[in-house]
This record gives structure tokens, sequence and C-alpha cells, in this order.
């Protein structure tokens, strides 16, 4: 019988610097055996334990067909993720999960897709992106929609520059631009006019600070989306991930288990903005 | 150290504030020698002004983090007195209790921590060698027996919170008193073990001046009843202290000084065993005679040795406490404020201290005054350090220092003030 | 974590001096914890204090900025740490000794005239003059909340204030409610930490570990006055241990 | 089968439980005057009314030790805390019974076994003591709870006796036969007349449309957020987990679970500093949302077992019923 608040032991395998404050971890499983059984959603997410820090969710940055190795990309903002920050090659964490919804790919056949994320929000969408990257035969066109402060917090280049080569379509933008800034300036709502796909036959995915997904859904809106097509991965206080603690709690759903991915249908009838 | 010249030593931390000694010798003969207490400067008498009775005691336990029980049974008694509270025997015994925990502490604290790493010549516990740790050892288990009493009593070792006029918030349960009765039974033998230590050690110190005494006398050894006794003979009431003992300001000191018909007294450990020996526990009395130790004296150094005798009386009398102890549930007595004063007279750890405060109609403080003991001694230790510093003067200024620390040390001032007592500045 | 000792030093502005002697009732747990700290300056355990050379990992500091002595000294500690904590109410929100601050103002500029050495106009916390970068609360602060505190630092983990009122911990504590007995308790609007200590005893809590962000003291207030609490004796409660909010300024009067 | 059980002969009755259980639970009065659950060591038993404070601590304590973590090597040995002593609480109230029928939903039936919950729940007996008068500001009869559930043994007071029936097996293997002496009588139920009353009738739906309703500002005003309520719920369950090092050594942790209240601002803090439920009008509709409305959407119950501690807990007299009711009351108004 297991516990489903029981950590599962995992190695650092590479770590990468991605910006100054910004890490992507890729981790295995140490027992062979929950590797091999372990499988994930993109916009799933993950409880990593840094044992005597604490617990905390991350989602899964990787890609869902190459579970190997499961890749994280964390900020260091406080105690756990700074404890993790200090981390090196060949240390062990504890992993449980994957818990939540993710995105329903299987549901988006056929269909344009369009990615927006605003700064760490890339790192469940990368997820999204690889599926829909290996399966390109399945979608239609894609477009990958980036925002964050400075150049300095541009996340994957690398990836970037591949989803180029894909034929992708992938802008980026920056609040305060230094002089080698090429890209665009301003907030990712204002790539908006660079789209070229009909909103009819297109789904949103979007990932990043609630105030970015509150404006990107009222744009979006103007410009024709219907809310069922536009999904957004929300950030509540978690504990558990698995509903026993209460704290991602928002209205009637529980963001750990009834989200973290939900339509923008569902938002509407959630008190978002609670006081 | 030279027969001529001045030096101050800066820094002296005080109960209640900061301290310097500043020394003036001409051909070695002290001209000056000042304690100078910043103490007042938290003004408590005026901070007491307006409030309610019932927070007197919180506030004024504040005053030293080290004997708040005393200063709080003080400023009970004062309480209980001006409204005509007799609160019930029961009480009165927990309050004993709570009082010889504090004593144990404070005792025990001053004899390892303060006054044990003069004797070994270190500067510090934290120097101590393997060997000495052992001592150490001896001075956590003493306090320890004191510390679980008032934490039981007060609910919190400093700042206790359930000692109040009219009776305690809280009772005890036996069990928990039972814990501490068989602690306390374990740490007699150290106790007389520390007598003999201390003894051993005062007895190779021979500074002696003749000066009166005050303390609380009484058939019990009590720290809170009693008629005032001075050595010198005169009994006064408690109420009357302030009648009979003279406080005056001096020029460069913060804290008032004392003396009782012009001249300077002491108070403390070394007076309460020198007016009351009859009156301690038999054991303590026993140990006495059979170290051959004599009091009264007027050997300062042995009211270190007095508060190691006053060691085994507080485990003794507190054993005897809780074994005769039989817990009856009691509610607070009920306190109907009245314009009027109220006068409490207590010994603290380092002596007899005294509170007074008068109210209006409706409980609201008008004035409060409050000597403590350290302003008593104060004014002897000063007299004692012109008599001492001249025999020193063979020894190079260091050392000097260091047996100046002694002896302040002896009268335990307050353990903070003793720590680093002395740090001498010359002056050209 | 690793072996190399932190330096620690401890020191003393104006105040009781409790909250040091608290820490040295950890007995035991605070030898244990010797193997990992190396006690650069100490009021109680030392006698002289080191050169001032050495740089201090943590320093810890009780007491409230008075004189101007104070002041100094503490400018001096802040110079010498990189990591500062407020031990204890004096230290941390002026504790006992910012009543002299809700005095009338006649009476305090009586106070400043008679003391010997120059004090300063109010008793102030640490934080009015140096950043201050732990708070370690209470009046004297409690023992186990120190002990947690060094074990999270020598570990390594960020040290965090708890955000709860001294209810949430009297309640985990299984206590009946003084306010329903018709006692008067600040717990409602203190931070907690001290394990409702007072409320266990049965007795009121004072505020000594200072007030919280989401205290709703109109509402406490409205309740005291219901409780038939005259201005008065509202006042002095709500300044027992700290500043008078503003949400109650109304209870202020010249005394 | 029924029994009656001498009421002087309790004590003795509870001194065998302890012959054969780690723990015997009791309803008693603490020093400060409040009523809990402890366990029994010969105290005075307190029967009169519910408990101040439910015996919640025993199934969701305020701070429970989850796992252990031990460095090895460079790997971690990872040990969970499971607490299977054998226990048995007596006195607990009907609405006590449906309380923890309540959280099996959750903990149990819910995402998989939190066995944290389940080891301490199945190695419990519960012996059920029958009201006979309402409780201060209870609503059981509302809600549903006034009769006992999943209980092993159910006790009610009748003169000098009490009268015992055995539900379960576990329950009669209980009955020592030289206190318990069977009897023909049966069970009679007295009617509870609760003063509080609430309706019920699609709370759920009700209380989340009237989202924006101008009771949960005006009641919140007047909220203290001192946890008083949440903490001496029976079925408030939310936490945090938290881990720390064991002090003095280098290579040792542990998680702990600890009670957590959503009236508290930290509850909803992230990294940051960013609160997503600040405001108290906030917090105080969490609660009574989460009782009346959320859980039943996930679980099929209510939160609330109407045993009406929290608004005697509630120094400032708060009460989820009245707000409840005001929100139902205009409800009904606006349907019309
Ligand atoms: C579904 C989900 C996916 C996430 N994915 C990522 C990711 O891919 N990369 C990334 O960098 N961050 C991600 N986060 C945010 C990340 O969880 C927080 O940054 C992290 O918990 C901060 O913990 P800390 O201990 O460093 O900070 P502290 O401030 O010390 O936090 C203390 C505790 O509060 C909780 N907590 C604090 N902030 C958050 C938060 N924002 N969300 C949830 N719990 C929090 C944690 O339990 C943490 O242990 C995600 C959050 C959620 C809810
Ligand atoms: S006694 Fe005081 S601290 Fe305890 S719940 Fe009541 S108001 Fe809060
Ligand atoms: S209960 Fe209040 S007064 Fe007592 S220690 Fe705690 S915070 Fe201080
Ligand atoms: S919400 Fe109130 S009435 Fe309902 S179960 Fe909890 S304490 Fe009892």
């Amino acid at each position: 019988m297991i516990t489903p608040e029981k950590p599962e032991l995992a190695e650092i395998i590479s770590i990468s610097q991605d910006t100054a404050d910004t890490k992507t971890f890729e981790v295995k499983f140490v027992d062979k055996s929950v590797g091999k059984k372990f499988k994930f959603r993109p916009g799933q997410f993950m409880m990593i334990s840094v044992f005597g820090f604490g617990e905390v969710p991350i989602s899964i940055s990787s890609s869902p067909y190459k579970t190997n190795s499961i890749k994280f990309t964390i900020v260091n903002v406080g105690n756990v993720t700074n404890a993790l920050h200090q981390l090196k090659k060949g240390a062990k964490i504890g992993l449980r999960g994957a818990f939540g919804t993710g995105f329903p790919l299987q549901k988006f056949r056929k269909k344009n897709i369009l990615f927006v994320s605003g700064g760490c929000g890339l790192a469940p969408l990368r997820s999204a992106i690889y599926a829909v990257q290996e399966k390109k035969s399945e979608f239609g066109k894609i477009s990958v929609l980036f925002g964050c402060k400075t150049p300095e917090n541009v996340l994957f280049d690398k990836d970037m520059k591949q989803w180029q080569k894909e034929k992708f379509q992938v802008l980026s933008t920056v609040d305060n631009p230094n002089k080698n800034w090429k890209g665009n300036t301003g907030v990712v709502t204002g790539l908006f006019k660079h789209l070229t796909f009909p909103p009819e036959t297109t789904i949103v995915m979007m990932c990043g600070p609630s105030i970015m997904i509150h404006f990107s859904l009222i744009e979006l809106r103007k410009k024709g989306f219907k809310d069922e097509q536009m999904f957004a991965s929300l950030e509540r206080l978690m504990q558990c991930g698995v509903g026993y603690c209460s704290h991602c709690n928002i209205g009637n759903k529980y963001t750990c288990i009834n989200g973290p991915v939900f339509t923008a249908k569902d938002l509407e009838k959630l008190p978002m903005k609670e006081n | 150290m030279h027969k001529t010249g001045c030096f101050s030593i800066k820094e002296i931390t005080k109960i209640e504030g900061h301290a310097n000694l500043d020394v003036e010798l001409k051909d070695g003969e002290v001209e000056k020698c000042q304690l100078k207490i910043y103490e007042g400067q938290r003004f408590f008498e005026d901070m007491l002004k307006g409030r309610h009775f019932s927070q007197i005691p919180l506030i004024v336990s504040r005053i030293c983090g080290l004997c708040n029980v005393s200063h709080l049974n003080t400023s009970i008694e004062a309480i209980e007195n001006a409204f005509d509270i007799n609160v019930s025997e029961q009480t009165n015994i927990l309050r004993d209790l709570a009082t010889n925990g504090e004593f144990l502490k404070s005792h025990a604290l001053h004899l390892f921590f303060l006054v044990l790493p003069d004797y070994f010549g270190k500067e510090s516990v934290l120097e101590f060698s393997k060997e000495e740790n052992k001592f150490l050892n001896w001075g956590l288990n003493l306090k320890k027996s004191g510390t679980d009493i008032v934490k039981l009593l007060g609910g919190r070792i400093y700042q206790t919170v359930g000692i109040r006029p009219g009776g305690f918030t809280m009772l005890p349960k036996q069990e928990q008193l039972d814990k501490c009765l068989l602690l306390l039974e374990k740490e007699r033998k150290t106790a007389i073990d520390t007598i003999k230590l201390f003894a051993s050690f005062s007895e190779k110190l021979s500074f002696e001046r003749k000066t009166d005494y005050l303390a609380l006398v009484d058939s019990n050894y009590s720290f809170v009843k009693g008629k005032l006794c001075f050595a010198s003979g005169k009994v006064i009431e408690e109420a009357d202290m302030l009648k009979h003992i003279e406080e005056f300001i001096v020029p460069y000191s913060n804290a008032a000084q004392t003396s009782f018909e012009g001249k300077s007294f002491r108070v403390g450990s070394l007076a309460r065993i020198n007016l009351n020996q009859k009156a301690l526990e038999p054991a303590a009395q026993d140990i006495i005679r059979e170290l051959g130790l004599s009091f009264p004296n007027n050997k300062i150094y042995h009211n270190n040795t007095a508060q190691a005798i006053e060691l085994l009386h507080l485990i003794d009398s507190s054993i005897r406490i809780i074994k005769e102890l039989k817990l009856e549930k009691e509610p607070m007595q009920e306190i109907k404020p009245k314009e009027c004063v109220g006068i409490g007279v207590t010994e603290a750890p380092r002596g007899t201290l005294y509170h007074q405060y008068s109210f209006d109609e409706k409980g609201f403080v008008k004035k409060a005054n409050i000597v403590v003991p350290t302003n008593q001694n104060n004014h002897t230790i000063e007299e004692d350090l012109k008599e001492f510093i001249p025999t020193l003067l063979d020894l190079p200024q260091e050392k000097a220092n260091l047996e100046i620390e002694k002896l302040v040390r002896a009268y335990d001032p307050c353990i903070s003030c003793a720590t680093h007592f002395l740090k001498v500045n010359w002056k050209k | 974590m690793e072996k190399k000792k932190v330096k620690v030093g401890f020191f003393s502005l104006t105040c009781c001096e409790g909250c040091e002697f608290a820490v040295l009732d950890l007995e035991e747990k605070l030898l244990k914890a010797f193997d990992y700290l190396e006690i650069v300056e100490s009021r109680v355990l030392m006698e002289k204090i080191k050169p001032a050379a050495v740089k201090l990992d943590i320093a810890f500091v009780e007491g409230s900025v008075i004189s101007k002595h104070d002041l100094d000294k503490l400018n001096y500690i802040r110079e010498k740490t990189d990591f500062l904590v407020a031990l204890g109410s004096c230290a941390a929100i002026a504790g006992i000794n910012g009543i002299r601050n809700s005095l009338p103002e006649g009476i305090q500029e009586r106070m400043r005239q008679k003391a010997i050495t120059p004090v300063k106009e109010k008793a102030y916390p640490l934080s009015s003059f140096v950043k201050v970068d732990y708070i370690l609360n209470g009046c004297s602060v409690n023992e186990l909340e120190f002990l947690d505190f060094l074990n999270k630092v020598l570990h390594g983990v960020i040290p965090k204030l708890e955000e709860v009122p001294v209810c949430f911990e009297c309640k985990l504590k299984g206590n009946a409610c003084l306010l329903l007995k018709g006692i008067l308790c600040l717990g409602p609007v203190t931070y907690a930490g001290c394990g409702a200590l007072c409320p266990s005893q049965n007795a009121q809590c004072i505020g000594c570990r200072g007030f919280t962000k989401d205290a709703n003291f109109d509402s406490l207030d409205n309740l005291f006055k219901e409780m038939k609490q005259s201005k008065k004796e509202r006042f002095n409660l709500f300044t027992y241990f700290n500043p008078l909010p503003k949400e109650l300024s109304v209870l202020k009067e010249e005394k | 089968m029924n029994y009656l059980l001498k009421k002087e002969n309790l004590p003795k009755f509870l001194e065998l439980l302890k012959k054969k259980f780690d723990q015997v639970i009791v309803p008693v009065k603490n020093e400060t005057g409040a009523t809990c659950f402890q366990p029994y060591s010969g105290q005075e038993i307190f029967l009169e009314a519910r408990t101040d404070f439910s015996a919640k601590e025993f199934f969701r304590p305020a701070k429970e030790k989850t796992f252990s973590f031990k460095k090895k090597n460079s790997s971690y040995e990872i040990k969970p805390e499971y607490d299977t002593a054998k226990k048995v609480l007596f006195g607990v109230r009907p609405c006590g019974t449906h309380a923890l029928n309540t959280l099996d939903e959750l903990f149990i039936k819910f995402f998989g076994e939190d066995q944290f919950y389940s080891n301490k729940r199945k190695n419990t007996t519960i012996i059920a003591f029958q009201c006979n008068k309402a409780c201060e500001n209870g609503f059981c009869a509302s809600m549903g709870t006034s009769k006992a559930i999943g209980h092993d043994l159910l006790f009610i007071e009748r003169g000098n006796d009490f009268f015992v029936r055995a539900e379960t097996e576990k329950g009669t293997s209980l009955l020592d036969s030289a206190l318990f002496k069977h009897t023909s009588d049966s069970e009679y139920s007295s009617k509870i007349n609760c003063e509080n009353e609430l309706d019920t009738e699609d709370i759920e739906e009700n209380l989340f449309s009237n989202f924006n309703h101008s009771v949960w500002k005006e009641e919140s005003e007047r909220c203290l957020s001192c946890t008083s309520c949440t903490q001496s719920c029976p079925t408030c369950y939310c936490y945090t987990s938290n881990d720390e090092f064991v002090f003095g050594s280098d290579n040792e942790s542990e998680r702990f679970r600890v009670l957590d209240s959503c009236q508290l601002q930290r509850f909803t803090k992230v990294a940051g500093n960013h609160l997503f439920r600040p405001s108290r009008e906030g917090r105080l509709r969490q609660f009574v949302l989460h009782k009346f409305s959320y859980y039943k959407k996930h679980h099929c119950i209510h939160l609330c077992v109407g045993c009406g501690r929290c608004i005697t807990a509630c120094p400032v007299k708060i009460s989820l019923v009245d707000i409840a009711n005001k929100i139902q009351k205009h409800s009904l108004e606006e349907s019309k």
C-alpha cells in the first residue's frame, strides 16, 4: 500500500544554470522500477523534497516522451529552492507525483497552438512544447510567446533556437531591454498583434504570473478566442499535492487535483480575485 | 601599580545599567574612589505612574532579569499591605518556595559562572579544562533544582507570570512538585561539596573591614517577613526602613547610595548569616560548625561562602516545604483598591529590597519608590576599596585589577555587572 | 553541516539582561550547541571583551537604545557582524522600556533632565537605527525558540518569523479562552512563539511579543469596552509592551 | 445486545480498558477549565456536555511526525512514522463520531489512504455517548448528526446506570461480565431540541452564489482572526508540512504535519510574500464555504457536524449559523 505523501528517492544527474537565479535539474529515480513505471502529462507537477528543508511543488519541464530522466527548472526564491540550488550533481532528493491534471494535449489534435508564457512559467509549457514538437504532424501551426523582465532572464535559449528551426513562431519580449537586445520590448500581450492564425482553430496554453494571465485572457477574448479554447496553469500555496492540506483551494476547486491547469471557462466561475 | 595616579574602570555593567570605577591614588593612599552607576536610566519609578496596581508586579519584575521573583514578591507584599489583603497560608508557603527557587538559581549562577573562574585563574567558564568542567555541572544541577521550582510556580524562569497579588494564577500539580523534590534531594550533596569548595577558597583571602550589616531577621530564616535588624543592634519595622536609612545622591553616579546613622552597611548573604545564623536549617548550621567557620565575621569574601551555605539551607527548606505541602485548590483573592500607601520589604538574593507605592482610589499608582540592594552596597564597596587598594600596591596593575574585581564580585552586585567588571584605562 | 564554528556574540544595551540568562537556561542543550559555536563576546560568560577586530557571524543584541552610549555600541556591533538578531522585547519593540514613550510629555522631559548620562528622547528598538536581520521576541525570550533558530541557522535554513497570534498556540494547548471568562487578554493581537505561556498559566497575555500585522485592534478594544474597562485601563493594557496602535489613538489622554 | 453498567463502576471499567489498550482517551476538564479529551489516568470524567475541544487531537494532531530522514553515505533512508498504538476513545458524542466519518471521506476514501490518519482510525475503538440534552450553540439536528455512527459501543445515561449497547464484535469483547449486566430494556431515544437551527437546503449553491453578499464583510469586521473557531472544530483538518533538522545531528531530519488555520493570513502566503486571501472577509468566507459548500462538492458530505463549538469558542460571537441563515433567507426571498 502506498502512502501518497511518501517521497521516492531520486538523484540529480545534471544541473544547468539558466539564468542568475534559475537552474534546471535533471533527475533520475534511484529505484529503477519506479522510473520505468513513471509517466506524466505536460503541465503536471511533482513535489520535490530537500530533506531537512521541506517540500515544494515544481512543474516538470522535460518532454513526456523522454521519461528516463525528468527535468525541473527552478527559481531560487526561498528556503527549499535555495537549498536545491546549493545541491551538486549526485545529490539525492525526494520526488512525489506527478500530480495535477496537466494539459489535455490529445484533445488538441489538428489545432493551431499558441503558447503564452511569462518568466518561469515557460518551464511547464516547455514540456508541452516538446510534446507538440515530437508529434508535430498532428498539430497545426505553433506559436511560442515569451516575456520576462530583462534579457538576462530569458530562459531556454537553445530550445528557442531549435523551435525556430522547426518553423515555430517564437517571439520574446522583455520589460527592460539592454543594448544587445534585438527582440521586442513591453509586456507579453503586446506580442499578440503578431499572431497570424485564426482564433477559431487555435488552442491557447499559458503559464506565468497571475497578472499576465489576467490581461492575456482579456486581450485574447477581444481577439475572438473562446474561454473553452484557453488553458492556464495556476499557482497557489501547496503542502501535499493530493488534496489533503487545503491550502491551494480556490472556490470549490483544489489547484493540486483539479488543476493546476484550468480552462478559462473554469476560471470564470472561480473567485480568482478573492481579497 | 603606581603609588600616585588615577585609573578608571570603564563599562562595569550594572544591575540595571552600566557603571565605571574611578580611582585616584596619591602616595599610596586612595584619594578618590567612585563607583559610577548609571542606574535609573530606565526610570521605573516614573514608568509606574498612572499604571494600575495589577500591572506593577509584571513591570517591576523587569527591573532585574535575575531576581525578578524578588521584585515581584516585594511589590506584591506592598500591594497586599496597601489594600489589606491577607492571602492564605498555602499562598505564602508557595511564595516562599518560589523565592527559594530563585535564590538557588541566582546563587548557583553567581558562584559557579562568575566567581569560580576567578579562583581557577580563568577568564571565563568557557576556558575551563575537562577537570574543572565537573564543577560547572555542579553549578548547572544546582541551578536546575532552583529553576525547576520557579518554572513550576511561575510558568517561566525569567519574568515569571503566575505569581500575583492575591495568589497564584495556577497551582502546580503534585506530581510536578514530587519531581522537584527528587531533584532537590539529589543535589543536597552537591550543595555540601559546594560549601567546602568555596570555604576553602575564601579562607585564603584575608581582606577584612569592620562594618555594619542589615538584614530581615526572622526565626524561620524567612526572606519575606521579619524585622529589619542591624548588626549594631538597632531593630526597626519593615515599613520604617526609609525613616532610618538615609538615601543620598552622589553627584557622579546615577544611583543613590545609602547610609545608616551616617555609616555604610552591607546587605546580602553574609549579612543574613551574620545576623540570623541560628535560624538556618540544622544541616547548614552543622556544616558551619564542622568546617570551623565563624559567623558573624567581617570578611566580605565570606559572602561567597555564605551564599554556598544558603544553597544548602534553601534545598533543605524547600524539601521540607514540599514534603509538608498538601495542595488545595483555591481561587485568587479579589482585591478592592483604595487610596493609600503600601510598603513591601524582602530579602533578595543580593540583600534587602524595598518597594513603596501610593495609590489613588481606583488603584492607579501615584508615586513609586524602589530601593534595590546594590544601592545599599555601593557605599560599602567604595569604602572597602579605599582600604583594599593600598594593599595591592606591590602588584602589577593587571593583577591588582583582578583582585579588585574579586572583591567587587564577592558582593555579587549583580551577576551581569560582575562579569566584565573591570576594564582599566589609565589616565595620565 | 560544516565543521567550522560559527562565531557569535551576545551584547546588552539597556535592559534587565534576563534574555541572555534565559538562553543560558538551555543548559545541556546549550553546551551541545557550543560544539558548533564559538562565543566571541558575552557579558555573562566572559570577563573581558576580546579585541574588536573579529568579524562575527551572528550578534545577539538585547536591550533598547536609550542613551547615546547604547547607540554607539549598537553601531559598532552592526559593523562587526553579518547577521544581527534582536534578542527579546526590549531590542525588538522597545518592550517594557517603551512604557516611558507613552508617558505624558511633561514627565518625559523631567526624566531627561534628571538623567546623568545623556539619554535619547525615547526608548527605541534596534530597528530604529540599524538593519535587524532577525527578531527573537518575548520578555524574556523563549529559550526553545532560540534553540530552534540556532538549529536552523547552523543547518543553513533561512529562519522565518511565524506570523500567527498567541491565540493560535493557546488553542493548540487546549486552554479555555480568558476573554470568555471575562479576563482581558492581548492574545489575539500578539505574535505567538511563546507557546501561549501566560494564558496557559491562566494569566492574561500582555503583548510582550509585539503586535501582529494582522491585528484587529478596534474589535478587541470594543470587546474590552463591553467588559466595562475604562479608557485609562485600556490604554494601560495596550501600552504595556507596545506603542499605542494608531487605530486606538482615541485612548490617548494626557494624564 | 444491551447491557447496564452502574455509574459508580465507570472508573473500574476504564481501568480494565487501560489493561487492554495502549491509551484510553476520555473527556475531562483541564486545569484552565476547558473540557477536552485526555489519556485517562484516574481523572474525573466529564460527561455533562460536549467538550470544548474535540477528540481531533488523537486523529489529526496539532503536530504530527510523518517521516524521519536519515542520511546514509550519500543516500537517504526515508521512514514513515505511523502511530499504531491501540487506543479506545470513550465518551465521544454523536457529532464526534460524524466528524470522524466526515474526515474518513477525505483521508481514507479520496486520493488513496493516508496512513497517518487511517492507522490511528483503525486502531481506535470508539465508545460513543448519547446526548440527552442539546448543547450550547449546537445544531446537530439540522445537520442530521444527532445519532452516533461507526461506533463500537454506545453509552446512554439512565438514572444510576449507563445503558450500553454493543454495535460491533470489537465492542462486545470489551464488556466484562462482572461489571456489565444484560438487560432486556431497549433503547429509547430522547429527542433533542437544538437552540440553533440551520436551513441546509441547497446551502452549498446558495452560499457560493452569494460570494459577494454584504454579510461577509459585516461579520468579519468583528473577527479577531484568533483561529479559535478552526481549532476547536472537530473537522477542521488543514495542515502545513514542515521539515526540521534534529538538533545536534548533521544527518537526521524529520517531517511534521502541523495543524494550520484558514483564518491566518499566512495560510495562502507564497514565496515573495504574496497573499492570495489577505482580507478577513475572505478568510471568514473560506471557513464557512469550506464547511457548507466546497467539501460537499468533492466528498458529498458537509464538513460541519453542527456541534456549535466554533460559535461557543468565538470571543466576539461570530456564528456560522447566523451567517448561513442570513444568506439562506436572502436566497429564498430572491427566488420568490
Ligand atoms: C503547480 C505549481 C508549479 C510550480 N512550478 C514551478 C516551477 O516549475 N519552477 C519554479 O521555480 N517554481 C515553481 N512553482 C513555485 C514554487 O513552488 C515556489 O517557488 C516554491 O514553493 C518556493 O518555495 P521556497 O521554500 O523556496 O520558498 P519559501 O518562501 O521559503 O516557501 C515556504 C513554503 O511555502 C510553500 N510555497 C511558497 N511559495 C509557493 C508557491 N509559489 N507555490 C506553492 N507553494 C509555495 C512551499 O511549500 C514552501 O516549502 C510552482 C508552484 C506550483 C503551485
Ligand atoms: S485566552 Fe487569550 S490567547 Fe487564548 S484564545 Fe483567548 S484571547 Fe486568545
Ligand atoms: S502570552 Fe503574551 S505576554 Fe505571555 S509570553 Fe506570550 S506573548 Fe508574552
Ligand atoms: S464548523 Fe463549528 S459547528 Fe461545524 S463542526 Fe466545526 S466547530 Fe462544529
